[in-house]
């Protein structure tokens, strides 16, 4: 059945058991986003060190399975990583996404595979990029305070 | 006069509706969809409160318009022209008929309920609404009966005014009606079904209060005129506007009911052919009800399409349908209670076939995804009320909505595919 | 750039297009009347400046939706919903590579030309035109591109300024133009292609002056992109105002094309649902573009229709069409130079198939009436352009216009016929 | 053929060489209408004299071949007749254009039969009764007026 494709067993747990869900301290940068068509909206924060590491993303929020479990598996992903890295996934998800990519792109990320299943659902696309254009502008803005 | 339409005598044994023959009347109910599997669902369309499907009669009528009709109305001398210009004309009879009107210089045709008021807060509005004067609308009002006010207000430097809903049942609290109603208040524009709750509003009320005091009212009858008998003169309303495609009417047609006074007051709403009698190149003067709201080129075909729409609905009586819909949505509302984390926003007693419910924490989305792969259409969203969702504290409900064409059978496998949804989103086995 | 587009090399051959065969895809093309006494009529269509048939591929389109995707469009999570927004965007899609735009962002629907001039003249207009400040339109327009003016105008206490056409030949007197726009002008407003004349304006040259000064210009293109290749970045019009009843596709619906700087600009239109982002009770922030100026459900089937309409057009090809209805409409000019006493208005050297012509004092509404009983549709009357026939002195003509799917043979039968209607209104034979 | 019955040799008869067409005298009231769907006006002179006898009828202006027909065939028809018969005409006509009254009520008065073949034509309809609303009005200015 299509529908275990988008609501796949990965994507599941991280929306019943979100990972890194709660806010940051002041250290952190925060971008809010809202999906105005569903009303979904996420807070995101990344810590990005001196040395151009993503030490930490946290998120709060609420919405949709896809849009919460994407933002739980993108933190797992991302943490830890030099900025460069960070910024070539976040470049591979969304593309992918949108279609310019290919879908196995994905599957050198871990959990991110999981979201595969998202595009064949068009109207979801946009639940699970919510947390991914958020994070591209929280360290959009990081870059910039710093 | 009661608000009540379930009051009107009719025996049950009338009300039973050959659903059966009627389904067979309407060729996207018998759509099949096929999952990468190969499982085969059938569609069950509980997304009628957002569009409505059209009967094999309005397919035709459209077919027959653009094979032996089709030209530009108004001023042809040909044959063709003779038709087409006959048949758009009588359309506009239908529908004056199907709402019970004076005449057919009442009925404006419009692409649909939206810019129907557009239309009167653009021609009127601008016209006789001053700084400091006040609109009442309600908390529960479609985006469409709500942006059109505010950009008036904000023209005009007017203001708003808001009857508030109770949260605990969607219902208007017109206990304290003279708090909103003031010395400034210039018109009162109000939906009389809630496309949220579902809410039948106590209109004949409100519009008598109002017009003791000299207020005309608007009525937004997007979900009530496809729904409920609706007659203009029992309610008096001063304007009423409602949408083709969600009673069985093409997409792109809609119509603007006002009594002849106000549409006489009137400035013209757009400008162009069809609109004028006289023009120079510095003036004009404005053609005759009701051509002076309709500039260019109208929807014919849509129009036309409207008409066999009022025509198939009156064929099988809109009492019949109303008091079908509202067995079908008692039988649902019980149903429905079943599941524990079930809750259902609109629980008015006088209420239409559109059920908003939230199940747990499962979100809206989700919910209408799971339903959609059985074949089940509803809607998930703000429902175009984000303020209603604001004052419930939610950002969506899912919302079932039906039409005489849904049965009981329908609204069963509904209720079990939510119980699955409940499990497969985590809260195991009821 | 030239405005000839007959200068396009385009060999002879390559023009002959397969009418037998076109015209097979109209159903109402071999639509025949019978009269009283039996004899039977077949349809010479020649109405097509009011409005075109249809190909069966729209018609099968329009029930291909309604049967197989009907649902509203946007926010719909299941799969008719799915369905009903990728062809209605993706119809919005075809129309931006018909006229060559440069994104989907520039194309907003509307139910014809008539509304995409007044969504301008509104949401356009009264931001920026400001009193004592000049619109520049020309004496050979539509009342669609003359009276949304005359109420911005008015409401703004702007001045509307008109380039002058020659009565000889229905050419826009361009030799003064410098006289015209002047250091007030806000805006200009003219016709690609005249509805009485069939004058192809030279539209480049005068876009080009215009934006010398920083002036935009809108093109009514009602009768232009029916007929001409269009390619809105080589004009680099402004705006851009088209009906799809004129191009094969359905009524109900139409295009503004402007360029995304300007909708940007620009205040929302109508106010409803669908064009919004976030809404409050008492603000509202606005969707992107072009949703920004589609208020409420927008005519879904229409916009589907006029795709399928787009891809008929592409397919035969816009350049054959023009070329075709050229020659066809020199071939209709120089038959009719046979009858003494008709004097056809608008003779400039680059036009489309559209003649309007006075036989002598027989008035147009008699001599439209003969053909009719013939079965040959034709218009008479103002053709919603009162202050061209003020100036010629007239009150009417009578109006042939070609499509590419009329034929030498019907051109023929209609000159026997307007010999015939000659004599029966007194001239005697010729 | 239908066109026959539309364009009837009366009707040619008149449109080619109308009846009482002209400018009357300063004792005449005058009404000018037009027919703002085709452009047609009718100027429409009445002499009502004190015994209310429409004494004299004339007219002039531009119009199709049913317009100018219908005007020649009522100042004809009027002419020399007491003011209520005139106002019954009127109203026999009028109605039977709207179809409210038989169409053979015109076979009472003369040429004027020759307007039933107008009926068959739904938008010619306005052609045919310019002058008759015209002379109506121009009948009740002429009354105000004494
Ligand atoms: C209560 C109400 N008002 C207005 C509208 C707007 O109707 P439309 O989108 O057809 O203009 C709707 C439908 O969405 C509605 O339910
Ligand atoms: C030049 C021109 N402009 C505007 C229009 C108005 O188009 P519509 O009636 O489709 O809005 C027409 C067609 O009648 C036209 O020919």
């Amino acid at each position: 059945m299509e529908l275990n494709e988008l609501y796949q067993d990965i994507i599941l747990d991280h929306y019943k058991h979100p990972h890194n869900f709660g806010e940051g301290d002041s250290s952190f940068t925060n971008v809010e986003l809202e999906n105005p068509v569903c009303g979904d909206h996420i807070k995101l924060m990344v810590y990005l060190n001196d040395e151009n590491i993503v030490k930490e993303v946290k998120f709060t929020g609420s919405g949709c399975a896809i849009s919460m479990a994407s933002a739980s598996i993108m933190t797992d992903e991302l943490k830890g990583k030099p900025l460069s890295e960070v910024q070539q996934i976040i470049e591979d998800v969304l593309g992918s996404m949108r279609g310019e990519k290919a879908a196995e792109t994905l599957d050198e990320h871990g959990d991110l595979a999981a979201l595969k299943g998202v595009m064949k659902f068009p109207v979801r696309v946009k639940c699970a990029t919510l947390a991914w254009h958020a994070v591209k502008d929280a360290i959009a803005k990081s870059k910039r305070n710093t | 006069m009661s608000d009540n339409v379930l009051e009107k005598e009719i025996s049950v044994s009338d009300v039973i509706l050959e659903v059966k023959r009627i389904r067979n009347d309407f060729p996207i109910l018998s759509e099949r969809f096929s999952s990468e599997t190969g499982t085969v669902k059938s569609l069950v369309y509980f997304d009628n409160a957002a569009t409505t499907q059209k009967p094999r009669a309005v397919l035709d009528a459209l077919q027959n318009y653009y094979q032996h009709q089709n030209a530009n109305v108004h001023r042809a001398i040909h044959k063709l022209g003779e038709r087409a210009t006959f048949a758009y004309e009588n359309s506009r009879k239908k529908v004056a008929q199907f709402i019970n009107s004076r005449s057919t210089r009442e009925i404006v045709f419009t692409r649909g309920t939206t810019e129907a008021i557009n239309l009167v807060a653009h021609s009127w509005g601008r016209k006789f609404i001053k700084p400091g004067d006040e609109i009442l609308l309600s908390e529960m009002e479609h985006h469409s009966n709500l942006i059109p006010w505010q950009l008036l207000a904000k023209d005009r430097g007017a203001l708003l005014r808001f009857i508030p809903f109770s949260k605990s049942n969607g219902t208007l609290q017109m206990a304290n009606l003279n708090h909103f109603i003031t010395e400034k208040t210039r018109l009162i524009s109000v939906t009389h079904m809630s496309n949220v709750f579902g809410t039948i509003n106590p209109v004949r009320g409100l519009i008598q209060k109002a017009h003791e005091r000299g207020i005309p009212v608007l009525l937004d009858a997007a979900q009530a005129v496809p729904h409920l008998p609706t007659d203009v003169q029992e309610l008096d309303c001063d304007f009423l506007a409602f949408s083709g495609h969600k009673m069985c009417g093409p997409t792109g047609i809609g119509v603007l009911y006002a009594k002849e006074k106000f549409l006489e007051d009137m400035d013209p709403y757009q400008g162009g052919g069809e609109m004028i009698s006289s023009v120079w190149l510095d003036k004009a003067t404005w053609n005759e009800l009701p051509h002076k709201f309709e500039a260019g080129t109208p929807n014919i075909a849509g129009a036309i399409g409207l008409g066999a729409a009022v025509d198939y609905l009156s064929d099988i009586g809109m009492e019949k349908i109303t008091l079908y819909e509202q067995k079908l949505t008692t039988y649902a509302l019980s149903r429905m209670q079943e599941i524990t984390e079930m809750k259902i926003f609109g629980l008015a007693p006088f209420r239409g076939g559109v059920i908003s419910f939230y199940m747990g924490k499962i979100h809206p989305h989700d919910m209408a995804q799971y339903l959609d792969s059985e074949g089940i259409a509803v809607r998930a969203g703000h429902h175009c009320a984000q303020p209603v969702m604001r004052k419930l504290g939610i950002l969506a409900t899912t919302r079932a909505s039906f039409y005489f064409y849904n049965t009981y059978e329908e609204i069963d496998f509904f209720i079990e595919i939510v119980k699955k949804a409940r499990e497969f989103f985590g809260y195991g086995t009821q």
